[in-house]
C-alpha cells in the first residue's frame, strides 16, 4: 500500500475517534420547564412522571398527570389524547407541547422504553 | 538524455503550487463568465426574499431561523458547486487537464475554488438574511464560526460529488441526491450550532457541534484526496 | 532513453470489443502509425497510450532511465494533440499558454512562446480569446500548447484535421523533427501521414 | 443436493425462531405483545448495516483490483441491504407508533436508518445514471466508500450527542447484558438466522449476476 493511503486512513481514524469523544454536552433537543416558560413556543420537555398523579378527564377528553423535569421542577401536564398503554412502566417521558396558563399542554407524549428487556412480572396485569 | 527534472517528480510542495495554479485558472474563468456565482447568489436571494415576503412582519423562532439559513445555503450550494467539474467536462477540457496536472492538485484547486465560492455567497446572503428575517444574533462569534466550518464542510462534499456527477448522464438532480445523505451530519450540527448561537450561546456552548463539523470535514477531505484519482482517471 | 511497451492491449466498452491483442514496442528515435477505418478504435488506442483511459486488459508501460512507469505517471513527458482535447475558449491565447506552462512547471519564456505562435502562423493573435479563433487556428494552437514542455513522446490524432495546406506543411515539418530522436505516434488514415510511422499498428483486424 | 444441507437447516432454524418469538419468550415490561417485533426489527437493522459494510468492503476491493466481479458483489449486497433497511424502517415505525405514540419522531436512530435509506437510494440513482460498466463500477465504489466513511458520524456520534428514546444498546458501557435469558436466546438465534439468510440471498443474487455476465459475453 502506498504511504499516501496509510497516512490517509490514519487521519480518518483519528478524527472519527475525535468526533466520538464526548465533549461538554451543550445541547439536547429537550429543554427544562423554565426554558419552556420563557420561550412559550412548542418545545420538548423530558422528565419522569410522578406516580399516582395521573387521572383521565372524560368530559374534556384529556389525560392529566404531573411530571418532574431534569432540573427537578414538578409541573402539570395536560395531554389531549388517551393515556399511552405503557405509561405505568415509563422510565422517562418526553412531553411535546407548550407551556400555557400554568400547565404544560402536550400534543404528543413519548415514552422511553425500559432499558432492560425484562420479563413482565406475573402480578402485573397484561395491558 | 536531459529530461526536465520536474517532469516526473511530484512532492507536496509542487502539489500545492499546482493546486494554486488550477485555482487561479478557475477563478479567472469564473470571473469572466460569472456563471456559478450568479447562479448561487440569485438562488439564495430569491429564496430569502420569498420567505421574508411570505412571513411579513412576523418573526420566526430561532430553530426555524437557523434551519432556514442552512436550507438556503445547502440548496444554493447544490445549484453552483457542481459547475467546477461539469464545465471542464462540457467544454471537453477535462482530458487536457488530465494530461497536464496530477489529480490531487486538481482536486485541491477545485476545492479551494468551491470554498471561496460559498464564502462569497455568504458575504452577500448573511447580512440579507439578518435584515430580511429580523434575526437577532446574540452570539456573533459562535455564529460566524459555525457558518465558516459548515460551509467548508458542504464545499468539501460538494466538490467530490461534483467530480462524480460530472461523469454521469443526468447531472442536475443527481448532484443533490448524492450530496444530501452525506451532508446530513454537517447540516444537523450546523443547524444546532446556529440555533445555539442565535440564542446567545458562545463558542463553548456549541463546542460539540464545532467538534463534529471540524472532524467531519477533515475526514471527508482526507478520503476525497485518497479517492479522487479513482474518479478522475478513467 | 524512453521505451514504450504495449502487451496484449484489449479494450471493451460494456460488451463491445473495440480491439484486442495490440502489441508494440517503441523507443526514442522510433515512430508509430496507428491506422484503421473510422470507428475502429484509433482514438481509443491513443488515449490508452497517453494514459487518459486504461485498457480492459493488457499492459502499457513506459521505461525511462531504467525505471518503469504507468502511462498516467509520465504525463510530464507526453504531448498530445487530438480533436477531443480542447483548450480554454474563454481565456486568451496567451492566458492559455501561461496556464499550461505554469502547470507543467515550465518557466514562462515569453520570447520562445511568441516564436512558437509565429511558427504556427498565429502571430499577433496572442491577446484574443480562443473562442474567436477558427477551427483551423484552434488546431494550430493545440500544437503550440502540446510543444510547451518539449515532450519526449508526441501523440497526434488526425494531425492535419481542419488545417490548410500551409498549416499541414508546418505540421509535417514538426513530425519530421520529432521522429529524429524522440518518439512520435500518429493516428491517421492519410497515406501522406502514415509515412511518418516507421512501425505500424492496424487496429482493424485486431478482434 | 448434498452441499445444500445448510439451507434446509436454516429453514428449520428460522421456523424455530419464529415459533420461539411468539410462543416461548415472555413479553417485556412495558412493551406488552409488541415485544415480539424485537426479534425481527433488530436483526433487520443489523443486516441492513452489515450489507452496507460488506458493500463498502467490496467497493474497496474493486478499486484495488478493477475486477468487475467485486462490483457485482458490492451492488448485490447493497440491493439486499436496501430491502432490509426498508423492513427495519417499517417494523420500527409501527412499533414506535405502538409504544411511543408516533410513527416517526426523528429519534437519532430513526435518523440514522433514514439516512442509510437515502444513501442506498442515491447509490442506485448513481448506478442508473452511468452507462459504461467499468465507469459505473468505479464511481459507485467511490460513492459507497465515501458514504461508509460518513456512517460513523451518524450511527455513533449523533445518538451520543443527542438523547435517544431507544433502549441502551445490548452491549452497554457497563458491559452487562440486560435481557431476560429466554428473550436473549431467541434474540441471538434470530440475529444469527437473519445473518445466514442474508448470506444465502447474497449468494443467489451474485450467481444470477454472474450468469448474466457470462451470457452477455457469449452473445
Amino acid at each position: 500500500m502506498r504511504p499516501k493511503y496509510i497516512v490517509g486512513i490514519g487521519i480518518i481514524l483519528v478524527f472519527i475517534a475525535f468526533a466520538g469523544l464526548k465533549l461538554k454536552q451543550s445541547f439536547t433537543p429537550y429543554v427544562s420547564l423554565q426554558e419552556a416558560k420563557r420561550t412559550g413556543g412548542v418545545v420538548q420537555v423530558k422528565g419522569t412522571r410522578i406516580p399516582g398523579s395521573e387521572r383521565y378527564d372524560y368530559e374534556k377528553k384529556v389525560f392529566i398527570f404531573e411530571m418532574k423535569d431534569t432540573t427537578g421542577e414538578v409541573f402539570k401536564v395536560v395531554y389531549h389524547g388517551v393515556k399511552p398503554s405503557n405509561f405505568e412502566q415509563a422510565m422517562e417521558v418526553v412531553a411535546i407541547g407548550a407551556y400555557r396558563n400554568g400547565v404544560f399542554e402536550a400534543n404528543q407524549l413519548l415514552i422511553k422504553c425500559p432499558s432492560k428487556y425484562q420479563a413482565e412480572e406475573s402480578k402485573g396485569v397484561q395491558s | 538524455m536531459n529530461l526536465r527534472k520536474s517532469a516526473l517528480e511530484e512532492n507536496v510542495w509542487t502539489l500545492l503550487v499546482k493546486s494554486n495554479i488550477i485555482f487561479q485558472k478557475d477563478f479567472h474563468l469564473e470571473f469572466r463568465t460569472r456563471y456559478a456565482i450568479n447562479a448561487i447568489i440569485l438562488f439564495a436571494v430569491i429564496s430569502l426574499t420569498a420567505v421574508s415576503f411570505s412571513i411579513g412582519p412576523m418573526q420566526l423562532d430561532p430553530p426555524i431561523q437557523s434551519a432556514m439559513l442552512w436550507i438556503i445555503i445547502f440548496f444554493s450550494a447544490m445549484s453552483g458547486l457542481a459547475h467546477i467539474f461539469v464545465r471542464e467536462e462540457e467544454q471537453q477540457t477535462s482530458d487536457t487537464l488530465r494530461l497536464v496536472a496530477p489529480p490531487t492538485a486538481i482536486f485541491l484547486g477545485k476545492w479551494v475554488f468551491n470554498v471561496v465560492l460559498l464564502f462569497s455567497l455568504e458575504i452577500i446572503v448573511i447580512p440579507l438574511y439578518i435584515a430580511l428575517l429580523n434575526v437577532d444574533v446574540q452570539g456573533m462569534g459562535a455564529f460566524l464560526t459555525i457558518i465558516i466550518l459548515g460551509s467548508v464542510g458542504l464545499a468539501s462534499i460538494g466538490t467530490i460529488m461534483a467530480a462524480i456527477v460530472a461523469q454521469a448522464s443526468t447531472r442536475g438532480a443527481l448532484f443533490a441526491v448524492l450530496s444530501f445523505p452525506l451532508s446530513i451530519p454537517v447540516l444537523r450540527s450546523a443547524i444546532q450550532g446556529t440555533w445555539t448561537a442565535i440564542q446567545g450561546g458562545g463558542l463553548a456552548d456549541c463546542l460539540a457541534d464545532i467538534q463534529l463539523l471540524f472532524s467531519f470535514t477533515v475526514v471527508i477531505l482526507t478520503s476525497s484526496i485518497m479517492l479522487f484519482e479513482f474518479i478522475w482517471r478513467k | 532513453m524512453i521505451r514504450i511497451e504495449a502487451r496484449d492491449l484489449q479494450k471493451q466498452f460494456n460488451d463491445r470489443l473495440i480491439f484486442s491483442q495490440i502489441n508494440f514496442s517503441l523507443q526514442s528515435g522510433e515512430s508509430l502509425a496507428i491506422t484503421g477505418p473510422n470507428g475502429s478504435g484509433k482514438t481509443t488506442l491513443v488515449r490508452i497510450i497517453s494514459g487518459l483511459i486504461s485498457p480492459t486488459s493488457g499492459q502499457i508501460t513506459y521505461h525511462i532511465n531504467g525505471r518503469t512507469y504507468a502511462p498516467h505517471e509520465v504525463y510530464g513527458v507526453i504531448g498530445l494533440v487530438g480533436p477531443y482535447l480542447q483548450l480554454y475558449l474563454n481565456l486568451t491565447a496567451w492566458e492559455n499558454l501561461e496556464f499550461f506552462s505554469r502547470i507543467r512547471g515550465v518557466p514562462v519564456d515569453k520570447s520562445r512562446l511568441k516564436r512558437l505562435m509565429a511558427h504556427f502562423g498565429l502571430a499577433g493573435r496572442e491577446l484574443d480569446l480562443l473562442k474567436t479563433f477558427s477551427s483551423g487556428m484552434l488546431q494550430r494552437m493545440k500544437y503550440v500548447v502540446a510543444l510547451i514542455h518539449q515532450p519526449e513522446v508526441l501523440l497526434v490524432d488526425e494531425p492535419t484535421s481542419n488545417l490548410d495546406e500551409e498549416g499541414s506543411e508546418t505540421v509535417y515539418q514538426l513530425l519530421e523533427e520529432q521522429q529524429k530522436d524522440k518518439i512520435l505516434i500518429v493516428a491517421t488514415n492519410e497515406p501522406e501521414e502514415i509515412r511518418f510511422g516507421r512501425k505500424r499498428v492496424d487496429v482493424t483486424g485486431q478482434k | 443436493m448434498k452441499r445444500d444441507w445448510w439451507k434446509w437447516l436454516l429453514g428449520i432454524w428460522m421456523t424455530v425462531m419464529i415459533l420461539g418469538a411468539f410462543l416461548y419468550t415472555p413479553v417485556a415490561k412495558g412493551l406488552g405483545q409488541t415485544t415480539r417485533v424485537l426479534y425481527f426489527h433488530v436483526p433487520s437493522a443489523w443486516v441492513a448495516t452489515l450489507s452496507f459494510f460488506i458493500s463498502a468492503l467490496y467497493s474497496i476491493r474493486y478499486l484495488q483490483k478493477q475486477n468487475i466481479v467485486y462490483d457485482i458483489w458490492a451492488a448485490s449486497s447493497a440491493q439486499i441491504g436496501f430491502m432490509f433497511t426498508v423492513l427495519a424502517t417499517v417494523t420500527g415505525s409501527i412499533w414506535a407508533k405502538e409504544i411511543w405514540q408516533s410513527y416517526w419522531n426523528w429519534d437519532p436512530r430513526e435518523t440514522s436508518i433514514f439516512v442509510l435509506l437515502l444513501i442506498y437510494a442515491a447509490y442506485f440513482a448513481l448506478r442508473s445514471a452511468i452507462e459504461e460498466k467499468n465507469q459505473k463500477a468505479r464511481l459507485a465504489a467511490v460513492y459507497s466508500i465515501l458514504a461508509f466513511v460518513t456512517v460513523p458520524f451518524l450511527v455513533f456520534v449523533i445518538p451520543r450527542i443527542y438523547d435517544s428514546l431507544h433502549p441502551d444498546p445490548l452491549i452497554n458501557p457497563e458491559r452487562k447484558i440486560k435481557m431476560d435469558p429466554r428473550m436473549l436466546q431467541v434474540f441471538l438465534g434470530s440475529l444469527f438466522g437473519f445473518t445466514v439468510l442474508f448470506y444465502w440471498i447474497l449468494r443467489i443474487k451474485t450467481e444470477i449476476e454472474f450468469l448474466k455476465l457470462k451470457l452477455s459475453k457469449r452473445m
